[in-house]
């Protein structure tokens, strides 16, 4: 399955007459929540005159209703399952649109002596040997994916009492390891929001594993005739399109002092890492 | 004058349990009916019957000569008449609302429901409560404000359970006088029920007695108290005196019964050795002493006996005699102290032939 | 607790500014929410009334049904509505998904079994014999349940109270069904969501005091109207 | 609707499987709802008594305010009692954030209203002649009190289950300070959210309908034995 | 006998407005006292008071002459008293649990509780109704279960409103009787209301008579009954005839009144030309016809009249006489039909001066 490649994008064209104006996109919690689509997406509406209705859930139920036709576009960070979802022939195009990063967090005196780890699978080796309080997303999202992605680098099966499941959005996840004293892999978008009421340090990040990487997927019209398929066509290929990626690449400057997303519309997912 | 209701093979059943069961009644249009009865045998429910609350287990209810259709609307027949509960049942809200309710539901100009309510008010003596809730009434308050509400709709069939149960006795006096004209000027088919005697007497053109769910009698306010149509309906309507005896005598319409060795004369026509019920209404009883020289009277039975008790009920004494079997006499507070009555004095007690009853042959 | 006071304070703010967005968000709340209680109120005050007054097999049934109808999980009443009406659903063709329609249509399924319980139990405490009296003064049908309504306002006002209390603070359904789309379908309780989730928790509690402040108006304005022509005690 | 079949298909699974991550769910559920529910019957009948039965001054301002409380969010019930509960909070010390205690507490709150605004018309419906009855004839406050209960026995019920039914269905604040942790604090409203976040439908549903379950047999035990010892009609 | 009550300067206010202003009032042990008096008067508000269940907005109500602390808990007081409300107010549950209530209040042993319960249910009639729900009975039977509840309590003071009004007349001599007895037995002091005139003669050892929340009068049957202190309650209890007239001649302890030109005997000392209000009794006025020779009796009064209107009153006929002056005469049945009197038949109305009472000085 090929991410998209081609850079010069044509105008992203309007609703045909017969068509319908609505786009539906299923999206994670963790982009809608930044802010970045408040961002985006107005400014689509206004160039075409599609009215698109983000929405937000986590990203097994965005997948699953997409596999089900019930949203024309997804925008989803989850890789392993959006190539099984390409695979069983649900999804038209998937395109890089753009990443971030995971890191790991913990308590500001790090009892678990994480920091300084070779990698993020040495420092998750190290909480369990310490037995220290671990808090797993436990939802299956792309994060906890990917939480579980170096776990099974790291060799080790976790459980036990000192790894739990919040079973919850980033957001909340973050709040009760911080309550709880314990460490946590966290997206950096969400992190940088809620980072004035936390009392967690980053302790290691820059993992080439720890990727977080974003893909737009055109669902495929053939699932369900009530698909938007020429919506959602145009609102993928307006996700990669130049202005929006330049777009992409200052958000959060203003507020965080630091780009949130790195644009990636063209590039290869293995030239990232 | 036409019936306004029939009544055909009537049952009620409550929990199973017949609670009313007529096989025949009529009421005439324009027609006052007082129903009497003892508590529980069923006046309640009758009346709800009429007002078509109750559908009843088996039976017909015809009203002026149709038979009522249980399944469609009864509102034509609801809106012709008035009813008022036993107990009173008011809104919470004002006293003049609570008396409009029935012409609100007919939709009567303002102007017209104003008129009749405060009209009604007044002549039930609580206008001035008009502003007041309904529920802070007293309990004879709350009682002519049901009447208000029911007379206020000018109804043709009016269903009255006990209206006059908490009135003080002036009001209830001069509103019994009061609905007696309005009646008879606006000739109202009325059903009443009341345990008090005398409002039967006064008010009813009939009087119905019910016991245990059955109409044991039907007629005339006289008929009825005068000639109670078996034992039961006598002791409920107050004949205390009943005796019975066999006939040793009979000549000329009278008959001779023999009760407890003494002789009681009465009018009828009985064989000889027949088993009577007798019924002597204590106000027909009249005592005399036992000294005075027999005077001229047209009294046929005289008995002398001795007092047993005295007991003041309102202005008058109910005596009780023992005559061999005991005899009640009701006489009047002077003729009590003029006859200087004491427990154990000799008297006679006299009463009319005409003034015996009976009731009918015990088996 | 200094959250606490700056959720107060930015209540406050928001509310002077009449900043547009949580203008319309409030707007769309009370069109949502008090839509649906009215249409609950059209379907539980008569099935409560139904309950309350008829003698049918099965009554002891359907109440439980009722009662266990409170104790709907807002989260799978709008996950059946979801798949109800969804484009592939089988009310698909209605095309109300994501709008507040869609809102209206769940939360009207939330607030009915509150409605209709609060009101039958408000009808059945009624002395039968007020029903009796009033159709033996000639009410019809109509004019009979009209005073028994009027008799039990009070609890009456309790179940609707309930009722709106319950869909205006409600997330889980509308969420799902809504979509929360900013400028459609987000409500007070969606947006509290989502501040949260962005950890602005200042906001987040500013836009629960206002919908606290907005449910005790509504409040106000029910029981001052209830109150109204009520004669002297 | 292929959706919703399955759920009905693999609620009886679970149920029938006894999957003991599933009956730990139920039965934290259950704990959790239930003592809240008690409670807030300890806070609320006495509180909506009390208002019922006295007149004072500010009454209808205190009833606005138990009204509006019925409407109060969970989310913002849940984000306040977490602000308390947090260890930078007023009641940090008391370590009871992530734990069911702190459920407990959030549910109590949200329960708490609806109890005392429903108990509160119910004992207010009753005739206020019944109170004067009573003890004129030797009866104890507290048994006069017994009595008024046993005659609003029916709206009480309701009470109660609308109480329990706002509780038990509810997923904002149980999730904000109970933090959904598998095993310790998940409960089935958040492990259905969960599973719908993991687009796991019929799951959810599922989850759903054994909440459902639940809810409708407490209804029948309450029901049954409110109608025990009923004399004959 | 010693207070048992005792009230003094007691003021009730019901929004704003005194409904019982009763400076003293004081029920000695033992008494049985009948209050009566018209609708919204106060009855039912005094008895709340004496029930401690109204907290008078003014003055004190002492307790065996312990005056009442409001603060303090009342319960030791409320569960030496019985109290039947006007209206039968019973729970949603079986007759006997409803009878049970007070004694379940007191924790009395089971078997007890069944002792007296079915005693009292058995008495009043309603045995059989002990498992029906008491919402299903009917408005007599309503009244015995309230009565039942309150007599099984044995207390050491009734207070019973209107404990009669629903009752059939034969149920409620008798039980008016047997209650007689228990009171006369075990000496229970009772309070009781009533609007029935002759409940209130027969059962109450001392009467109370209020109006517009105050007591008229207070005294013996006889003395309420026969000697009304003031007009208002003469008009209540009954005394349908008063006259008011100029003291024309008084000597030897009798006084002639000049009334409406006739000279009307009475028995008092006042001067000539004052202005007295006099009351005589119907019942105590004797007619007859106007051509008998004059009988020697002992009537001192005999005015010339014409029959205005005759209306039956049970077993009594009311006659309206004009004798210049409307005068009623109560005379029974008989008596009626012997005069056979008609509309403007001239009679002769004859009454005894002790007969006429004089109620005061009119100004
Ligand atoms: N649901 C019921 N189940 C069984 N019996 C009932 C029911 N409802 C009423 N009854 C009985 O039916 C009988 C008739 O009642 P109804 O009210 O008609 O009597 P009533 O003649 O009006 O008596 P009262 O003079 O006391 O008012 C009563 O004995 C009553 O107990
Ligand atoms: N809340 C109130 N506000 C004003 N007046 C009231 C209130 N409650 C009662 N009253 C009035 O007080 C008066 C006395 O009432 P009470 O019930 O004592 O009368 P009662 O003598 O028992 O009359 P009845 O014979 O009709 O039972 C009545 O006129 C009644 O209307
Ligand atoms: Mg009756
Ligand atoms: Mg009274």
């Amino acid at each position: 399955c090929a991410s998209g490649s081609k850079q010069d994008t044509p105008p992203p064209s309007g609703p045909k007459e017969t068509g319908s104006k609505e786009v539906i996109l299923a999206t994670t919690t963790s982009t809608y929540d930044t802010g970045l689509l408040d961002m985006l997406l107005p400014e689509f509406q206004s160039k075409t005159g599609y009215l698109v209705k983000p929405i937000a859930v986590g990203t097994g139920h965005a997948l699953a209703m997409a596999a089900r036709g019930e949203a024309d576009v997804l925008l989803v960070h989850a890789p392993e399952d959006e190539e099984e979802f390409m695979r069983a022939g649900n999804g038209l195009d998937r395109r890089l649109v753009m990443h971030n990063d995971f890191f790991l967090v913990g308590p500001p005196d790090d009892p678990a002596n994480i920091k300084g780890s070779r990698n993020a699978a040495e420092a998750l080796a190290k909480v369990e040997q310490a037995r220290a309080i671990f808090i797993s997303r436990g939802d299956d999202s792309g994060t906890h994916k990917k939480e579980k992605e170096v776990w099974v680098k790291s060799g080790i099966k976790p459980s036990g009492a000192w790894y739990q499941e919040s079973g919850q959005g980033m957001g909340e996840t973050l709040i009760i390891t911080s309550e709880k004293r314990g460490y946590t892999l966290t997206d950096r978008g969400t992190y940088l929001a809620l980072k004035k009421s936390l009392n967690l340090a980053v302790l290691l990040e820059k993992d080439p594993i720890l990727l977080n990487i974003y893909h737009v997927i055109q669902v495929n019209p053939a699932k369900s005739p009530a698909v938007n398929s020429a919506g959602g066509k145009a609102l993928a290929e307006y996700m990669v399109a130049k202005e929006t990626q330049e777009l992409i690449g200052s958000f959060g400057v203003d507020k965080y002092g630091e780009p949130l997303f790195t644009p990636d519309a063209g590039k290869n997912e293995n030239e990232l890492k | 004058m036409s019936a306004m209701f029939e009544v055909r093979d009537l049952r009620v059943l409550y929990g199973g349990h017949p609670v009313v069961e007529i096989p025949r009644l009529t009421i005439e249009e324009e027609e006052v009916l007082a129903i009497i009865g003892p508590n529980g045998s069923g006046k309640s429910t009758l009346l709800r019957v009429l007002a078509l609350l109750e559908k009843p287990a088996e039976g017909q209810v015809c009203f002026k000569g149709q038979p009522i259709n249980y399944k469609r609307s009864l509102l034509p027949y609801r809106r012709r008449l008035a009813l008022v509960m036993q107990h009173p049942i008011l809104r919470n809200t004002s006293t003049f609302e609570n008396a409009a309710t029935g012409l609100r539901f007919r939709h009567l100009p303002e102007r017209e429901v104003k008129r009749r309510v405060s009209n009604w008010l007044n002549k039930l003596g609580i206008a001035h409560l008009d502003k007041r809730n309904a529920h802070t009434l007293s309990g004879g308050e709350s009682q002519r404000a049901c009447l208000a509400r029911a007379l206020s709709l000018e109804p043709d069939l009016l269903l009255l359970d006990e209206p006059f149960a908490a009135l003080d006795e002036p009001s209830r006096v001069s509103l019994i006088d009061d609905l007696q004209n309005i009646l008879n000027e606006v000739s109202v088919t009325t059903v009443f029920v009341t345990h008090d005697r005398s409002e039967a007497l006064i008010f009813g053109k009939k009087v119905a007695v019910m016991m245990g769910g059955r109409i044991q009698q039907l007629g005339t306010p006289e008929e009825v108290f005068s000639k109670p149509s078996n034992e039961a309906v006598a002791a409920f309507v107050g004949a205390d005196n009943i005796i019975s005896g066999l006939v040793s005598k009979a000549q000329n319409g009278l008959v001779s019964v023999d009760a407890h060795e003494r002789e009681i004369v009465a009018i009828g026509s009985y064989a000889v050795g027949e088993r009577l019920v007798l019924c002597i209404r204590p106000e027909d009883v009249v005592i005399e002493p036992y000294s005075s020289a027999a005077p001229i009277t047209s009294a046929r039975n005289k008995l002398k006996g001795r007092v047993v008790r005295c007991t003041p009920l309102g202005p008058q004494y109910r005596v009780v005699l023992d005559c061999d079997f005991p005899l009640v006499s009701l006489i009047s507070k002077q003729s009590f102290q003029e006859l200087s009555l004491v427990e154990r004095a000799e008297v006679i007690a006299s009463f009319k032939a005409s003034g015996v009853h009976i009731i009918g042959k015990r088996v | 607790m200094d959250l606490i006071i700056d959720g107060i304070v930015q209540a406050f703010w928001l509310v002077v500014r009449g900043d547009p967005d949580v203008m319309r968000v409030i707007y769309l709340s009370l069109l949502v929410s008090g839509s649906a209680t009215l249409i609950s109120l059209f379907i539980g005050v008569p099935l409560g009334t139904l309950m309350a007054l008829s003698r049918f097999r099965g009554r002891g049934f359907t109440l439980s049904l009722v009662n266990t109808g409170m104790g709907m999980p807002p989260v799978v009443v709008g996950l059946v509505v979801s798949i109800l009406l969804w484009r592939s659903g089988p009310l698909g063709l209605l095309h109300i998904m994501y709008t507040p329609a869609a809102m209206v249509v769940a939360q009207v399924i939330i607030a009915s079994p509150i409605v209709t319980g609060i009101s039958m139990a408000a009808i059945a405490q009624l002395d039968p014999r007020l029903r009796m009296q009033m159709l033996g003064l000639g009410a019809s049908r109509w004019q009979m349940l009209w005073v028994l309504f009027q008799e039990a306002r009070l609890p009456l006002l309790t179940a609707l109270m309930a009722g709106f209390g319950g869909v205006i603070s409600e997330v889980g359904a509308v969420m799902m069904v809504g979509g929360n789309i900013k400028g459609q379908t987000r409500v007070l309780t969606t947006a509290t969501v989502l501040e949260t989730g962005r950890g602005e928790f200042g906001i987040a509690i500013a836009l629960g005091i206002i919908l606290l402040l907005l449910a005790y108006l509504v409040n106000l304005t029910l029981t001052h109207l209830q109150q109204q022509g009520r004669p002297q005690q």
